[in-house]
């Protein structure tokens, strides 16, 4: 299946930041794995929303609240579809993948563990997948395992059975990592998490704008993701959760709307899920963009894109393989469109800037994984991620760019 | 009266939420349910007075909106005196009425007036509320989620 | 001073929604007590970052990055400004009021209170403003105390002294009542639970679009708000904190941002604050939207519109006064312009929709505030909010509504 | 190469990434003080022999970005042989030169390059990493909330 340019071009125009600048020089966006960029269609969603639609939910009786909080529970709806869950109440709308994690350690796994229980996270985790971990574990007493990384930039599967045992309470795994790229096999290590009768948590940060998901296929009991990463705004992301693991949940943030009840001389009656999870008002017009990217999404030729993300991530791997000053951190073959690297003798901020003043946006540091940082023994790295809307122009003139800065550090 | 206004609150709405049907404690009740709405404070104790499956007698208690109480006065005169298998038809008839998007009527003689509730959403649950303890009573088991 | 008819106009042009309909009838909005309309300035600073600087903040070197962060750290120092703090390492983006209860009673208060402590709020409280201390409580075997309210719906002071003793850890007590409109004396509150050295929390929520907050000569330990009371949109509000209560503070979400180091092999170590507080990639339009609609305020003559605010309660107070139907819940003559009342015989939310009807948007129910509606005997009320958009014709219309309200249902 | 490239990386800038001045353990030192950002994952051990309010040799360890190696470097040589108030000015000439809007130059001959920095906020932490150890080293006590 060949690429039509065309159909990049037309994509390109729904995302009116990719014709301005950085640096005075035209922008290439390569930073998509930090956040992604927002095509107008939800722009417009959302300024809709505030001129036509804007109110308080689920409270007003009034038509323009009704209006709102019909939007509101739709994009419930929306989420369900795009990952398949069973029912639209096993969706909690929360501030992102940071906020999940934190919703889940505090109000799933903090009221089971005992001193001596085991919580396995992995190698490659993104700091929010770490550290509200380490901060139960000295809480409680129990005790975070770690799935070792491969020299390739994989999980070490067999290592992680090694490590599941009756001690085993919760298992969180990335789906993708944001350094390597690597597509963890999280059916598998979901299955496996089960047969230990162990709970697990999916962090699809990474996953949710370049794989299909299926929650009830993975039979993931949480699955969490950030809106920012998928084409929509910052400040709203989802928490799915079995029907089963969120009845069992005690409540998060106490406030307006998780409450049915509350009195001084009773303790508060709390509502049922979703509402127990979202107390205070909502970032509404984050959830209607949230929406409007699904239904982006939706109608977009989804399959073509992803194919076309592919070639940009084995044309760019082609070349950089043959640049000899040029190190990939993470091999492996099951990836989507990240890449991290090193250049030999220059750091990765100078990596960066020099490409910034070329008006490209990389990321260079530690990608909140610091304890990845430390496997592969680097102080840093520069990792390009791409989108549907990069092109293979843009690839070429980032590595050119490479080759300067190879001649600026080394031979001037 | 604008027209909107009329549709939701007509005469027989004002006329049962001003004298309500079956508003009583029923003393001889072998089956007696709460019922609350969070959003609008509404509360209803429901009566059933059941025996051989049979809707003996009915009564209600409570406070609420005027959408509550006429759909609660309206419901106890719908079943009264019916079946559990003729009180679930009723139920479902006026469920299906109430959730369907179309703009089509409860075909049940007086409850038809309470289709008009469905333009505004925000109030259904008013109107609905009374229903469901009936439906509890009568159908205890069911599962929200899978619905 | 009299108010000249078009100042009132020209601010009207600057909300979008105010031309638009609700029932088919041209809106009147009086729900700003649960949420304020958002002027074009704002939306359009929201357009424009989405347009011309979205990016992750904090950890990009790129320009565009940058930019991002510079807009985001900017908004920091406008709300220093606007509440006028003492440094804008004070102030922390929250999700909202309901959002900064939590994380001063899970990250300040939590800690330090020990079986028979004493926490102080008030029976005019907002649940969340209440929900937390309750959880907190039941946590912790600390006491819930509370201030009772008068008939004319005030904080009895009198009472406040005599439940401040030794054991009183905290307080927390709201700055304007959300059902009331009553102007709670904070600053001779404050005074007192430093006199017994008390830390105190104010609720924020309702005052902070109506009244000029000086946080250092109220001297509140903490103050708390949310930008979509004051003209900028949901999902964005404020943690004030100073920084003796800050430093003492233990982490609220673990993950990126709000981290310096984390290793497997030793406890993480944290970010100072605010970003300690800030884990997780934040609500960026959120912010700028804050910080535009801060502007806003700054540009419009605030004083003017605040004395318009007041006359527009005035009136609406004297003529329901005279409304033998009717029965005010509040008349403390401290207040800002939100009225609630109810209607004989007639429940608050049949009052409310026949108001929809009328394209009326007014709020009905026991507004987050259940304990106040037990203290004043009544399942719900009907509360109407003004901002200074709001006229006098459109309260002319809105008591119209309540005569038919009155005849259709006692006289028809 | 453009001219804000220029700007960033001079030449010399170039020269003492390559070939840092005093990078150096110093065994005889009396201070000794780390560093660390957290943005770029830069480190640095600042090392003194201060002796009679004299700076009387530094040296320094680490690694970084060119930036931050390069402002060490020339840190290093501008206050060594010099007495703690000389270097307290050099710190003040550089921090007001990096932190003023004005584009104006630190007036201290070859720190001048580092101003360029300024056109990349998100570098500059990089440039005063290794000052604001020295700062910490002979001026122990700053409160930086009041600044
Ligand atoms: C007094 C008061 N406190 C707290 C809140 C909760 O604010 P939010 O829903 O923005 O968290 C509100 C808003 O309804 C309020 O009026
Ligand atoms: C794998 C992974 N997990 C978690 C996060 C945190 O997401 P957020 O900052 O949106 O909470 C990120 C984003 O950087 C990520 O890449």
């Amino acid at each position: 299946m060949e690429m039509k340019p065309n159909a990049i071009d037309l994509v390109r125009d729904d995302f009116p930041i990719l014709k301005t600048s950085n640096r005075n020089r035209p922008l290439v966006y390569f930073d998509n794995a930090a956040t992604t960029q927002i095509p107008s269609q939800v722009i417009k969603a959302m300024t809709d929303y505030y001129i036509y639609h804007n109110a308080n939910i689920h409270r007003g009786v009034y038509e323009l609240s009704e209006r709102s909080t019909l939007l509101y529970e739709g994009v419930r709806k929306k989420v369900q579809n795009f990952i398949h869950a069973k029912s639209d109440k096993e969706i909690i709308f929360v501030r992102g993948t940071t906020e999940a994690i934190n919703l889940v350690a505090h109000s799933f796994v903090r009221q089971q563990l005992k001193p001596g229980d085991e919580i396995i996270v992995s190698e490659m985790e993104h700091h929010s997948n770490i550290v509200p971990w380490q901060l139960l574990c000295q809480e409680t007493g129990a005790l975070l395992r770690v799935i070792p990384v491969t020299n390739i930039g994989e999980l070490a599967i067999d290592e992680y059975e090694k490590l599941l045992n009756a001690r085993t309470k919760f298992v969180a795994i990335m789906h993708v990592s944001n350094v390597l790229g690597t597509i963890n096999p999280i059916k598998q290590m979901i299955t496996l998490a089960h047969a230990h009768h162990a709970t697990i948590l999916i962090d699809g940060a990474q996953a949710i704008a370049h794989l299909s998901v299926n929650v009830q296929d993975l039979d993931a009991d949480f699955y969490v993701f950030s809106g920012h990463k998928m084409y929509a705004p910052t400040g709203i992301g989802v928490l799915y959760g079995k029907k089963k693991c969120l009845s069992k949940m005690t409540p998060y943030q106490g406030g307006g709307d998780m409450i049915e009840k509350v009195s001084f001389y009773a303790l508060p009656v709390f509502a049922d899920f979703p509402a127990k999870f979202e107390a205070g008002t909502p970032n509404i017009a984050g959830v209607v963009g949230l929406g409007a990217a699904i239904d982006y999404l939706m109608q977009v030729d989804l399959s073509l894109l992803r194919a076309h993300e592919n070639k940009l991530v084995d044309y760019a791997l082609s070349r950089l393989i043959n640049m000899s000053y040029v190190r990939l951190i993470g091999q492996s073959d099951t990836r989507i469109s990240i890449i991290s690297f090193v250049v030999d003798r220059v750091h990765a901020h100078d990596v960066a800037s020099i490409l910034d003043v070329n008006g490209i946006c990389i990321r260079a540091g530690h990608h909140c994984a610091m304890p990845l940082m430390e496997r592969f023994n680097v102080p840093a790295t520069a990792r390009v991620s791409f989108s549907f809307y990069n092109t293979f122009s843009e690839i070429d003139h980032f590595l050119l760019v490479l080759e300067q800065i190879r001649k600026m550090f080394l031979c001037v | 009266m604008c027209l909107d206004l009329q549709a939701l609150y007509q005469e027989i709405i004002l006329d049962h939420n001003r004298h309500p049907s079956n508003f009583k404690k029923l003393d001889q009740a072998n089956y007696v349910l709460e019922g609350y709405n969070p959003l609008c404070g509404d509360k209803i104790i429901l009566y059933l007075s059941l025996h051989n499956n049979l809707i003996q007698d009915i009564g209600f208690q409570g406070e609420g909106c005027a959408i509550f109480t006429a759909s609660a006065s309206l419901m106890t005169e719908a079943v009264k005196g019916k079946t559990v298998e003729e009180a679930r038809k009723i139920f479902k008839l006026f469920h299906d009425g109430m959730t369907t998007s179309k703009d089509n009527h409860i075909p049940f003689d007086k409850l038809s007036v309470l289709s008009n509730v469905k333009k505004f959403p925000m109030r259904v649950k008013c109107a609905t509320l009374a229903w469901h303890v009936l439906k509890t009573m009568i159908d205890p088991v069911s599962d929200d989620l899978d619905k």
